[in-house]
């Protein structure tokens, strides 16, 4: 099958006004899309008209205000819903990021459903997200935690993975379905598959995966899926988690509160139909609005026009950069998708990217919140360029232009 | 006048006047099967007593505590239902609830024509996506008693 | 000591642009409030002015767009530091709403501070967000829940508050600065005074009061306060922990993630300094930009203008309502804010939120997520008139008469 | 070329410098205190051992993890500190830090013009306030260090 598609990049580029900042005089090219996305014209005018035409809290009023506002707010979870293939919406929970979305699992999963002595799998290549909690878990929760080692390639190694699930014991994998420091792009249905055999859920951590990817919880089969708004071009302040009805209805609330309750009295509480009885508060109303807008940019788009584009600008970034003396991509994984690490020799990865700011160009430096993985890849840090749908070639061209001006200046 | 209007159009004669004075609303001392119903985002209670006759729906009896629309709907039900066996009163449940939801039974057997006429003054709370769950309250209780569950939420 | 003000509350709505919408052709007359205030011009702005010129993911950031854009939402906790008077900027911890406030308090606080057998204190107004966190805590900590009764007049019951304290068990007292449902507003002063001569902490939900009035946290003397932005006319999705910094300290963290950690491996992780350790992933930035202008609106208008234009419009309300046959105000406090519930002879409270609705007259209809204090008060719901600073004395005239109407229609 | 002075007014020869060739950076064998430092959102690290000479601060050494201006950072910040007391220390740490945030350093005390001018190559990092971190982190496993404490962090 072959993908036809009109994809015209500057056209794109016009939805979004950021891209019209310039930065110390320059064109701004921004490369750092995987910490967080621009956003679109769509989302900053479906935000703006809720605040200036239509506006009230949601779910309890019964006014019209705050009708026409909870069927605006609730059609992001159908949005959701659709996006993910989901059976059916009450499967979408709504939390404030990504990494309250993990939390909700390794509360309510953790201590709700998993036992003491059972273990917990996660990834050598995992965002802190999806570390932390699950040690926070373990220390107060006596479960193990298990951790997948990684090839030299930058990708699981699927054998170690299999030997870890052996004893049964292991009751939840969480992974990440596309890892934001090496771009590697994790075999999710073989995951789900070997899991499943010796008895393990499964959760993916989608941040970065479904920004590129059509993510198809059905097809994938696996139990529950998380991401996050800011970086699909949606506003901060919200994130998701998908689960599968019968597993969200076994598991114990995370947070009290309103809107997540049947009926209160000091004795005894009761809760509320998922998802609901996981969303304590007033939702991210506004928040919910732009996602909404987002989905429907992206779909507008299409993941496979997107797809196509961001591998594209993968494969000639990565021909670019390796023709860069002294310069190291880090990772080589073969799925991949557009976020590509690397490291300069006699250059610390900060001032690399401080050096390639003073020229306009807007990459990431650091742990990327992933220390676990830099002790594994032995360095301290790396610098980072990461694609979105708005990416050009010609950026990727600045930016191995302005690397090689860092490299003679480091030299 | 213009603004009676506004108020009449939802609530109709009819739903004020059996909102009021619901004919059905007391515990059935004989029953064979019954079920709460709780509306946990507004407060709305019901409770609904049915006595089966050979298969089908005979008395039925409600407490409600709730809203005119919850009281005269649980009152109208009860009419509505007499008399039907479970299936035919899913069915009528579905019409019903279409109709709360839109406006109007889209799809509708032509048998169901007849009763859902008299349940139509309900259909103003379409407007109110929260009020239709006052509307359909009583009737998720009485399909949780005749699927022998307990107690039911409307979603 | 007079208050002059020049508040002129024609020239504050043109500040709302919602405001000037109709609903069923008839002008917006918008008193639900408590539940969510409207927007005005400066916190849409300021979102939109990130989302157009400056927005990228923040502190982790090198280049120009993040710096810029850690600086405008760092901004936002200097802002709230000085609003409630703050001792230090880093005592100002983001989350996601009140609710999340909370939560956290029962997880740090509760799990990590108080022991099995001590007892937390909340009172008998108190909202959900305040309730079910501590049932949680109680149900998985063996916490004691002591429940300060009120008085008819919807007062705390000030004798009994400290017969609860006596026995010196109570780690932590977590009550209502200002109910929802009553407008009761509580005496803040006296509630910490007691607390703190049996050695308990204080903690307050000033989800309300913070929006009508000045809260200064060192004069309080209080532990703790928590609220939340859309109720001060800024965006959902960002909630506020204030804490003294000493005790904020000594908690161990809530949710796990980016950010939160100093640092990570798989044995062991450290923490991030107060606030970090509180604020895992990536934070509601464009949330946090707006609440700063949100709260910049504010401290233009002034709370001694705010406090005395509600004061105003509470009066008169409270005396045409009164004028209503047949028509009961719940709650006579003393002290209270702008929020009033009523009920109607004859009607109940959904009946008349929608014939209200039906002539463009926004109120609240139900429990207001606070079920114990509708037992103690006998009801199964209330309707809620709610006040903002953008409200007028012909609005509250429009709802009586509204008021009137239905008690005709029904009688 | 305008487009090298983009980067030369950061990263002046002396950083460069300095970061590349560091003169102190090594451990010290005799020492009286020492401190690490950390920078947990990027991963710069540094330690810094002290010998003290009757109350002033004698030999310093450093083992740095980090970028060049970290590193350039700590090689000066030995030479700026060598012969002063930890009073005088703190006095010009502060100075420095003001420098570092705002590009000068605004309320200066006279005796500290001299050694602020061996650190003002590094004042150009006052546009970026997440570097400042890496020129002072050094200076707080320092400060660190005099006081007793074994590890800071740049905050
Ligand atoms: C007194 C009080 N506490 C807590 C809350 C909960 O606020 P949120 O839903 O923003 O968490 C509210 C409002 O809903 C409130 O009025
Ligand atoms: C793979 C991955 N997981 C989790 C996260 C955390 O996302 P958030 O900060 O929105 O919770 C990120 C991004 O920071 C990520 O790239």
């Amino acid at each position: 099958m072959s993908i036809t598609t009109s994809f015209d990049v500057n056209r794109i580029r016009q939805d979004f006004p950021i891209l019209s900042q310039t930065i110390r005089g320059r064109p701004m090219v921004f490369l750092d899309s995987a910490a967080s996305a621009q956003k679109p014209r769509a989302v900053i005018d479906a935000m703006v008209g809720a605040m200036e035409t239509q506006y009230a809290n949601v779910h309890r009023g019964l006014h019209w205000m705050s009708e026409r506002t909870t069927e605006a707010y609730e059609a992001c979870r159908d949005a959701v819903a659709t996006l993910m293939n989901a059976r059916d919406r009450s499967e979408i929970v709504f939390t404030n990021n990504i990494t309250g979305s993990i939390n909700l699992m390794a509360h309510s999963y953790g201590r709700g459903i998993l036992k003491p002595g059972q273990a917990v799998v996660i990834s050598g290549m995992e965002h802190h997200s999806n570390i932390v909690p699950w040690q926070l878990l373990r220390d107060s929760h006596a479960i193990e935690l298990r951790v997948v080692p990684i090839t030299n390639y930058g990708e699981l190694d699927m054998e170690a993975f299999e030997d870890l699930l052996r004893d049964g014991k292991v009751g939840l994998v969480s992974i990440t379905h596309m890892s934001n420091v090496l771009g590697t792009v994790t075999p999710a249905e073989r995951i789900v598959r070997v899991a499943h055999k010796y008895g393990a859920k499964v959760m993916f951590d989608g941040a970065q995966a479904i920004v590129h990817r059509k993510v198809d919880v059905q097809a994938l089969d696996c139990d529950f899926y998380a991401w996050t708004g800011h970086k699909l071009y949606g506003p901060t302040g919200i994130g998701v988690l998908w689960g599968r009805k019968e597993l969200l209805e076994q598991m114990p609330p995370f947070m009290g509160g309103g809107d997540m309750i049947s009926s209160v009295t000091y004795e005894k509480s009761t809760w509320a139909q998922v998802p609901h009885k996981f969303e304590a508060g007033t939702p991210a109303i506004l928040e919910g609005i732009g996602l909404k807008a987002a989905i429907d940019y992206v779909q507008g788009i299409g993941y496979d026009a997107l797809a196509a584009h961001e591998a594209a600008l993968t494969e000639h970034a990565l021909a670019r950069l390796s023709t860069i003396k002294g310069l190291t991509i880090i990772g080589q994984a073969q799925d991949r998708g557009g976020v590509i690490s690397f490291a300069m020799d006699g250059a610390h990865a900060h001032d690399v990217a401080t050096l390639l700011d003073r020229q306009g160009i807007a990459v990431r430096a650091g742990h990327h919140c992933a220390e676990p993985l830099m002790q594994r890849l032995n360095l301290d840090s790396t610098a980072r360029a990461s694609f979105g749908v708005y990416t050009t070639h010609e950026e990727v061209d600045a930016l191995a232009t302005g690397l090689e001006r860092v490299r003679s200046f480091f030299k | 006048m213009k603004q009676t209007d506004d108020f009449a159009d939802l609530y109709q004669e009819v739903i004020l006047d059996h909102g009021r004075h619901p004919r059905h609303g007391k515990r059935l001392e004989a029953f064979d099967v019954t079920a709460k119903g709780d509306n946990p985002m507004c407060g709305d209670r019901v409770q609904v007593w049915v006595k089966l006759d050979n298969g089908t729906i005979g008395a039925v009896g409600f407490e409600a505590r709730g809203c005119a629309i919850s009281v005269a709907s649980a009152d109208l039900m009860v009419e509505a239902v007499q008399g039907r066996d479970p299936a035919d009163t899913k069915a009528l449940f579905e019409a019903f609830r279409d109709m709360a939801r839109t406006g109007s039974c889209r799809h509708c057997a032509a048998e169901l024509e007849a009763p859902l006429e008299r349940l139509a003054p309900l259909s103003g709370v379409h407007e109110y996506p929260s009020r239709v769950k006052c509307a359909t309250l009583p009737w998720h209780a009485l399909i949780a008693a005749l699927d022998g569950v307990k107690e039911a939420t409307s979603e």
